[in-house]
């Protein structure tokens, strides 16, 4: 009996692996993909990892091209109109979800009522407060939905209408925020909708396991309509949030391509594999939030200018870090969309100052500001747990020293440290954005004054609650300008005056670490960081 | 009766008798065992490495050219280089090796000694009150240790890490908080078999009273089991740690443990060696000594054993 | 039994129950240790007490001494009763009533000096000595009971049970004690050194004036020592007489069939005696047989043996004995004593 | 009478940190067929360990030289699987302590029946069937239940009677008793050295009965033999040594008992202790605590000499041997 | 026997109950919750979020409304793992942990018992100091080391088992999770199992088994390993629990899923419901593995059988 339980045992264990050899004729891409997946509902997203699985599965009406870029999806072709307020799309003939119901313009529709739900607790529902009482809905001030700014014509036919002229609109709308969700079937499973069993989808892949702490896998949708040049045939987006271990994986052959690594073997790889990693500017600042609330030290300018200056921001990417990332004097970063030329870009006077003179005057400030070496001023500085992070301000605490700052660094996880900073419970914070589309207004937004709401000021991401009226008239005006270039330069000037204030420590511009087998070929270097899989294909 | 009672004559004769009389010494118990203890070469040898490295890693960063949270811009992440006084290299900060690890090593040491201390307090006082007592008392606070014992403690860790977050001892206070419910069971189990010794009785028959019997004759025959399982508890609390700092929620920088500096080492094992080898070295040598200390102690104070 | 004012303690109708827990959640069951316990002990006196294992003399010692409360009765000391008695007081009582135990290394804590072991009830009993008059008076205590005082600072593992033994007698003699409970004090000692531990006893009860009470199951040991011999069987008195009583007209069948077992150190009489050994063993104190607990191994036992439980009879010569048919045994088999 | 065992300058040592103890020295007896000898003496005489190295027993730390012939066999130095052939069948042993004597996670039907499986060669059944009855001849009532019991569930005299009942199962030619009854009752010690009498006369067993209490020696054995500091000091008859002692120990050994049937007012003990093995006194080892002791025995270590009546002893002492009047 | 174990399963509910009631209030305690991510929500999204998951309520409101869940046999959502709830989280994972932990476990058992058998037979001569050094490099190197060591030399270097990661019914890509977990495990029963053994090896009894004649391998096979086994079973309960929650390392670096991984990131993360959820889970584990050791227990010592 035992014998025969055994051997069956050896028999299925045979069969799976004869069954993997002949599974890998199919081509199957092992992307490694980082985080746990929160969600694959694409308005609960809120991560690179889940935008890798979602975009995959999900299009919206613009989808990206292996460079990043805005290409038709579903819509085959869109009308602006005049005043650029008012966008209609045209929807493919014979696009279906993966039950085989259409997809129609009334899934869109309902995919932006259910965004701007306030009961679906949509986090990036804002990325879509272009469109018309949108802000209104999400904020419960307009309960009727079909004040929204999106209407379906007919079936194949979709028009949105917008608050203002918005130039990225486009840009925005390939985001995952602005997918389809397939409206019969959110009707009746609700949020479980997702879950792998009800699970559809339209775009080139179809989920098809999910495993909570290990993986996705994903195969080709046969149904989609650019089915013919998708190449690969099957998807394992691979949950490791150990980079070394995600690395030797890589190694052994078990991934084609990293979407992280290791900064530390960054010189190994280029000197072992060498091309394979691809290390691109990504539109994202790194920075350090200084607590101005009234009558915290730091609410003294000259305080915060001694820190911000004595930063020295040239030894973090290449040396503390290893993978070169570029030093940020600015708050925009460079190659944003419709922002002043690159020449044009805020850089302070004192970043050309050698810096051995930045610490004498840093030094003088101090003294103006009433601290001086026998007088320390003694800072807390927090950051999330994370080696980079500790490297980073374990740095620039030896950095401060010798202008008579005396830093005790206090780590503590995600959730702590934002509950923290939001609570306004820190004096200096490590904190980090990544654009979500690339405009200059995403990351000047975050230096906007609070809003009043019921008494209580929300500050919502602003959390050094820097607030200046200027700046505040410089942002209104701009979300009304319709010249680009006009707004670009209102937004440059908002920029100045916040960074001549030093409203925060800009520290560098983050880039996006990728490493990419030889196996794949299709693979394009992109500020976005956005590679779909359809465009890859791999050779054995 | 009045042979030996009452002051008199005869007695201060005795007392200067006692006096003068140069009684020679008894060897007592844990004389006796440190002289079993000394005969056993693995554990004299680990004891000299142990206090080798208790010292080095006392008065060690005193004689090192770099402070352990000094950072040398001109050498970031280069290996040994004796020139620039970084015999272990430097970190991705450019901190001296040398000097984290001899002050990683201070770390854990105070770590596992403070926790260590902490959970052999708390648990031979409650594993005596309960074992003396016995009854009701001991059922109610061995039903506290059991559902203890039923949670998680890496939960607590965490919650404790949160709330203390800022000092390191405090957060091992907490870690030595939790390790004592294995102690008040030893301690317990043998308060139960002590007492019922017969000298526990003439103590109780001499009119002493609870405290006292327990003060003086309960605690001090627990030393054997409670050095051997402090021996044991403290290498326990050095891999704990070190798995706090892997999970990112040891001690705060710029301070270090070993366990960290090995989480920081073990990522880079290839790439720079360096990182990883000595602390590593310095934790495995540091455990592999207390191991040998507890195993002799073990069959020093319990000779039955061997 | 006689009641004179020179009865040091006088134990009234003691019973000593125990409650045994089967396992973590099982019914406790009950165990009568003691029941029906009257005697009294003279100044001066000694008395032995003689049982099996598991007969309850060990609990009975402790009971006197008020190491284990009774559950019943009263155990008078010159009238007074001990079990009523406040802790502060009983506390101090105890310079008066000590016990010396049977494991003379158990009876001894391993990490105290015998100086300071001897010392130990001073500090609680006499706390108007100083240290030097304790000192001395252990001294002298040690010299005593055969000590050398040099031994004074060393610790008990260091001697032979024989000394550790005297340890403990010290211990006991320390607080001037007018009663010595003796618990088994020989009988974990090798042949030598139980004759010279029971010759010291003897010396110290001359010297001191003490009343011993000695417990043992070693008929020899006890006969050796006692004015009057108590037996017990199952928690019960089966017997109590003088030494000489005992050995040459036992009345209870237990006695006789004890009397018989014992070894005597003499191949002859060994040899010619017809051992008439009791029959099992002594059965559980949980569940004891009904009426006389002992007809179970009993061989002149008849029916109405198991009706009730034999009264504790007075007879001649202030003698107790607990057995119904005592009479009529004596006349169906006299008993024929080894000479 | 035949000689079952004969032992010759049996010697034990045991190796301690940095010295080494000998726990018997030059020790020679023989044993004949169904007679009983009694090792007599108290702790750290070196009684117990003679016999244990007989049964290649000792701990890992000792060591064993003399011979201990069994017929042509030579038990000392005998390779363990061969040794194992002959323990347990031809020569078995019986412990002091019945209660840590047996397997407590085992039942005592098990840890019977395996001897007879091992030397018998019988199956497990007919074996178990064999070790009830055997359970049964050594006064075991109902010992087919009992034979189902833990060793935990009996009590002590139950328990030595399984021992008993374990060494005979054999029908040994020797038996070795070690203190079997001082852990027990009066009662049942009294029935134990009844079963050992009725026993060795059935089976024709040779018995040893190792112990201090010269009670227990009148009552079962034809020969003793006393022991001292590891050494044999005086031999013969049990009726001889007993009534006419010739060895100052033995006679003290005989005061020192209590006699139920005399109450004398003291005992007149040994004085001293027995000395500890590490710090024999020089000479004749029992010289600081003897009563005849004189200038030569303090230098000189007096050898076992045979006497008239097969006795034999070690002293040389050659005076009449009566307390109060030497001492 | 059953009866018994009936008992213990009855008495273990309240210390259950009082253990989740700990819990749930300790982690509320803790700043934090599991919305707080790195960009803030709107407020009213926030709202929304909470009432959804009936944060708004008073403490103790949520208190009895989890409980009065937990009752009916529902462990609630995930707050953030969305399309979860606990139980599904649960039964994914655990099969994973379980799998790997009874793996280590009963190899690792096998072997430490094995070694320290063979180390207390030979003590003091060159097997037991070989074993006791084999056996406790695995005690003694911290496992997340252990792990990334493994990975790189069988994994990277050699090729010889998979780096990582799981694919169903490869036993391949158990072999270095499993290593890695069991080696301390293995090393921590040989500790014990010498020292018991060592010490059954002088008791009287193994004596009287000598005395008979039976062959030094009976000896140990029928009376010493039984008896010697007690420590080591008294030990099984807190090893296998120690093997469970000790995965977490282990998860991490190979990339496996396993409650181990979701307890820890749930806890950084402040999802309530998933951290209640392994942690009673756990509860059950320790409180079942309790009460099955102490049966083996009496198994294996008759004294406490029947009680």
């Amino acid at each position: 009996m035992k014998f025969t339980t055994a051997f069956k045992a050896i028999a299925a264990a045979g069969a799976m692996a004869l069954m993997m050899s002949t599974a890998a004729s199919a081509v199957t891409l092992q992307l490694h993909n980082g985080g746990d997946p929160g969600t694959l509902d694409p308005h609960k997203a809120s991560g690179d990892w889940e935008n890798r699985v979602i975009g995959d599965y999900i299009e919206g009406l613009l989808t990206e091209n292996a460079k990043a870029e805005a290409i038709p999806g579903q819509a085959e072709s869109w009308d602006i109109s005049e005043d650029g307020t008012v966008y209609t799309f045209h929807l493919r003939d014979g696009i279906q979800w993966s039950d085989g119901e259409p997809v129609t313009a009334g899934d869109f529709v309902f995919a932006f009522q259910r965004l701007f739900n306030p009961a679906t607790a949509a986090d990036y529902a804002y990325l879509q407060f272009p469109i018309k009482n949108s802000e209104k809905i999400n904020s419960g001030e307009i309960t009727d939905f079909n004040e929204l700014g999106v209407k379906a014509i007919d079936d194949k036919t979709l028009e949105i209408t917008l608050e203002a002229p918005t130039p990225f609109l486009l840009d925005a709308l390939t985001h995952y925020t602005a997918y389809p969700v397939p409206q019969h079937l959110v009707e009746e499973f609700g949020d479980q909708w997702t879950n792998v069993e009800h699970i559809v989808g339209n775009g080139p892949y179809l989920i098809k396991e999910w495993l909570p702490g290990s993986y996705v896998r994903s195969e080709k949708n046969p149904d989609y309509y650019d089915a013919a040049n998708v190449k690969i045939d099957e998807v394992f987006y691979h949950v490791l949030e150990d980079q070394a271990a995600a690395l030797n994986r890589y190694r052994a052959g078990e991934f084609d391509i990293l979407t992280d690594f290791p900064a530390d073997q960054y010189q190994w790889l280029q000197d072992n594999m060498p091309g394979q990693a691809h290390v691109v500017p990504f539109l994202g600042v790194y920075y350090y939030v200084m607590n101005q609330e009234e009558g915290q030290v730091l609410s003294d300018v000259r305080i915060r200018e001694a820190l911000s200056t004595t930063v020295l921001r040239e030894v973090i990417g290449p040396d503390i870090l290893g993978t070169g990332e570029l030093p940020a004097y600015g708050w925009v970063p460079p190659g944003t969309n419709n922002y002043v030329a690159e020449a044009d870009a805020y850089m302070p006077e004192w970043a050309a100052t050698p810096y051995e003179e930045r610490v004498e005057h840093a030094k003088e400030l101090m003294t103006e500001a009433g601290y001086g070496p026998d007088n320390p001023l003694t800072l807390q500085l927090r950051y999330n747990t994370n080696d980079n992070h500790q490297r980073i301000a374990v740095a620039i605490a030896a950095m401060w020293e010798p202008i008579g700052v005396k830093v005790e660094l206090f780590n503590a996880e995600t959730a702590v440290h934002y509950d923290a900073l939001r609570a306004g419970d820190f004096q200096v914070g490590r904190a980090g954005w990544l654009l979500d589309y690339s405009d200059p207004s995403n990351t000047l937004d975050l230096l906007k004054t609070g809003t009043d709401q019921a008494g209580t000021m929300n500050w919502g991401n602003n959390y050094g609650r820097y607030s200046n009226e200027e700046f505040d008239g410089l942002m209104t005006q701009a979300s009304t300008e319709l010249d680009l270039d006009a707004r670009a330069k209102l937004l440059a000037q908002a920029e100045k005056i916040a960074m001549d204030e030093f409203a925060a420590i800009p520290i560098y511009w983050y880039v996006s670490k990728d490493v990419v087998s030889p196996k794949i070929s299709g693979f394009e270097e992109n500020a976005k960081n956005i590679f779909r899989t359809r465009w890859l294909s791999k050779s054995e | 009766m009045a042979g030996i009672t009452g002051k008199d004559q005869v007695l201060t004769t005795y007392a200067n008798k006692l006096a003068t009389l140069d009684a020679p010494k008894g060897r007592s118990l844990t004389q006796n065992a440190m002289r079993r203890l000394v005969r056993n070469k693995m554990a004299v040898i680990s004891i000299f490495v142990l206090v080798t490295i208790v010292i080095l890693a006392i008065i060690g960063p005193n004689f090192v050219p770099w402070g352990y949270s000094q950072v040398d811009w001109s050498n970031i992440r280069k290996p040994p280089n004796f020139e620039a006084g970084h015999y272990f290299g430097t970190d991705q900060n450019g901190r001296d090796m040398l000097a984290r690890v001899l002050q990683g090593t201070q770390m854990s040491l105070i770590v596992a000694f403070v926790a260590t201390f902490v959970s052999v307090t708390i648990g031979v006082v409650y594993g005596a009150v309960a074992g003396y007592f016995g009854g009701r008392v001991d059922a109610v606070m061995m039903r506290i240790v059991d559902i203890m014992y039923a949670l998680p403690y890496i939960l607590f860790v965490i919650i404790l890490v949160v709330m203390f977050g800022r000092n390191p001892v405090l957060l091992f206070v907490g870690i030595g908080a939790i390790e004592w419910l294995t102690m008040a069971r030893i301690v317990r189990g043998q308060t139960l078999s002590i007492k019922e010794k017969e000298f526990v009785e003439a103590a109780r028959a001499g009119g002493a009273k609870p405290f006292t019997i327990i003060m003086r004759h309960i605690v001090p025959n627990l030393t054997g089991p409670v050095v051997i399982y402090a021996t044991l508890t403290i290498p326990e609390i050095i891999i704990a740690e070190s798995f706090l700092s892997y999970l990112g929620l040891g001690v705060q920088e710029p301070q270090t443990s070993l366990g960290t500096l090995i989480s920081a080492g073990a990522p880079v094992a290839e790439v720079m060696p360096w990182m990883l080898l000595a602390p590593a070295a310095v934790l495995v040598t540091l455990l592999f000594c207390l191991t040998y200390i507890g195993d002799g102690l073990r069959d020093a104070l319990d000779p039955k054993d061997r | 039994m006689i009641e004179t004012p020179t009865n040091l303690i006088e134990i009234k109708d003691l019973k000593k129950t125990f409650s045994i827990s089967t396992g973590l959640f099982g019914r406790s069951l009950t165990l009568t240790a003691l029941e029906n316990i009257n005697f009294s002990v003279k100044k001066g006196e000694t008395l032995g007490i003689v049982g099996e294992s598991g007969c309850g003399k060990s609990t009975l010692g402790r009971c006197i001494l008020q190491l284990l409360s009774p559950d019943e009765g009263q155990v008078l000391w010159l009238g007074q009763d001990l079990t009523r008695l406040p802790a502060e007081e009983m506390r101090k009582r105890r310079a008066d009533l000590q016990i010396i135990f049977q494991d003379p290394l158990a009876s001894l804590n391993p990490r105290m000096t015998v100086g300071e072991i001897i010392e130990d009830p001073l500090r609680t009993l006499r706390p108007e000595m100083n240290k030097t008059d304790r000192r001395a008076k252990v001294v002298k205590t040690m010299e005593a009971v055969g000590l050398l005082p040099e031994m004074i600072n060393r610790y008990p593992h260091e001697f032979s049970g024989g000394q550790a033994q005297r340890i403990g007698i010290a211990r006991a003699l320390i607080t001037d004690p007018k009663l010595i409970v003796c618990d088994e004090p020989v009988s974990a000692l090798d042949v030598s050194i139980q004759a010279q531990i029971l010759n010291l006893l003897a010396e110290l009860k001359d010297e001191f004036g003490l009343t011993l009470i000695f417990i043992s199951h070693n008929l020899s040991v006890v006969r050796h020592v006692s004015d009057r011999i108590l037996v017990l069987y199952l928690g019960r008195i089966v017997e109590l007489a003088t030494g000489d009583e005992i050995y040459e007209d036992p009345k209870h069948p237990y006695t006789r069939a004890l009397l018989t077992a014992v070894p005597i150190p003499d191949p002859k009489l060994a040899r010619q005696r017809n051992i008439d050994a009791l029959r099992g063993e002594i059965p559980s104190p949980i569940n004891p047989p009904s009426g006389c607990t002992f007809r179970t191994r009993c061989r002149f036992a008849k029916p109405q043996c198991a009706e009730m439980r034999p009264p504790l009879e007075s007879i001649e010569g202030g003698r107790l004995v607990a057995c119904i048919r005592w009479r009529e045994i004596e006349a169906e088999a006299p008993v024929a004593v080894p000479a | 009478m035949t000689k079952v065992l004969s032992v010759e300058d049996l010697s034990v040592t045991f190796a301690l940190h940095e010295s080494e103890v000998r726990a018997v020295n030059d020790l020679n007896f023989s044993l004949e067929a169904g007679e009983t000898l009694a090792v007599v003496g108290e702790s750290g005489s070196g009684k117990s360990q003679a016999f244990l190295s007989i049964m290649g027993l000792l701990a890992k730390n000792g060591r064993t030289s003399g011979r201990a012939m069994m017929g042509e066999t030579n038990l000392v130095g005998m390779e363990k699987s061969r040794l194992d052939r002959i323990r347990g069948k031809d020569i078995a042993m019986i412990f002091q302590d019945p209660m840590t004597s047996l397997n407590p996670s085992l039942r005592v039907k098990t840890q019977l029946a395996e001897v007879l499986v091992k030397h018998r060669g019988f199956d497990k059944g007919k074996a178990e069937k064999a070790a009830i009855e055997m359970l049964e001849l050594v006064g075991i009532p109902e010992p087919a239940k009992r034979a189902n019991a833990y060793p935990h569930e009996m009590s002590g005299g139950m328990r030595q009677r399984v021992m008993i009942a374990m060494a005979l199962l054999c029908q040994p030619k020797i038996l070795i008793a070690d203190e079997p009854t001082t852990a027990l009752d009066v009662t049942v010690q009294a029935q134990m050295l009844d079963l050992f009498k009725s026993l060795t006369d059935d089976f024709g067993t040779a018995l040893v009965i190792i112990t201090h209490d010269l009670g227990v020696v009148a009552g079962v054995a034809d020969r003793m033999m006393v022991m001292y500091g590891g050494r044999a000091i005086e031999k013969g008859r049990v009726d001889d040594l007993f009534y006419d002692p010739r060895h100052p120990y033995t006679l003290g050994l005989l005061h020192s008992t209590p006699h139920i049937a005399h109450r004398a007012a003291r005992l007149d003990p040994i004085q001293g202790m027995p000395p500890s093995l590490e710090h024999l006194p020089k000479g004749c080892s029992f010289n600081p605590r003897c009563a005849f002791c004189f200038d030569r025995c303090l230098e000189e270590r007096p050898p076992l000499m045979p006497t008239e009546n097969g006795r034999e002893k070690a002293c040389f002492y050659e005076g009449p041997l009566k307390y109060g009047k030497v001492a | 026997m059953l009866a018994y174990a009936f008992r213990r399963v009855l008495s273990a509910i309240p210390i259950a109950l009082i253990a989740v009631t700990v819990c749930f209030f300790i982690l509320r305690l803790a700043p934090g919750g599991p919305f707080d991510g790195e960009r803030a929500l709107p407020p009213t999204v926030l709202a929304n979020l909470r009432a959804h998951y009936n944060l708004d309520q008073p403490l103790v409101v949520q208190y009895f409304l989890y409980i009065w869940r937990l009752l009916h046999g529902d462990l609630g959502p995930s707050m953030v793992i969305d399309g979860f709830n606990v139980s599904q989280l649960i039964s994914i994972g655990f099969p994973f942990t379980l799998t790997m932990a009874l793996c280590a476990f009963v190899i690792a058992t096998a072997i430490g018992m094995l070694a320290g058998m063979v180390a207390a037979v030979y003590q003091n001569k060159w097997p037991d100091y070989v074993l006791v050094l084999a056996v406790m490099i695995g005690v003694l190197i911290p496992n997340f080391l252990m792990a990334a060591l493994l990975q790189l030399w069988f994994g990277v270097y050699l090729k010889w088992v998979p780096a990582g990661g799981w694919v169903s019914g490869s036993v391949w890509h158990l072999i270095l999770p499993v290593t890695v977990l069991a080696w301390p495990h293995a090393g921590r029963i040989s500790r014990l199992m010498r020292g018991s053994m060592i010490e059954v090896l002088g008791t009287n009894y193994v004596r009287t088994a000598r005395s008979k004649g039976l062959g030094e391998r009976l000896v140990l096979a029928r009376h010493a390993i039984k008896p010697a086994l007690l420590p080591v079973v008294s030990y099984l309960g807190p090893g296998l629990s120690y093997l469970l929650t000790g995965s977490l390392a282990v998860e991490q670096i190979f990339g496996l899923p396993g409650i181990g991984k979701y307890f820890v990131t749930a806890a950084l993360n402040r999802d309530y419901g998933v951290v209640l959820g392994t942690t009673i889970l756990y509860m059950f584990i320790i409180l079942a593995l309790n009460l099955i050791v102490d049966l083996v227990y009496a198994w294996l010592d008759p004294k406490v059988r029947y009680r």
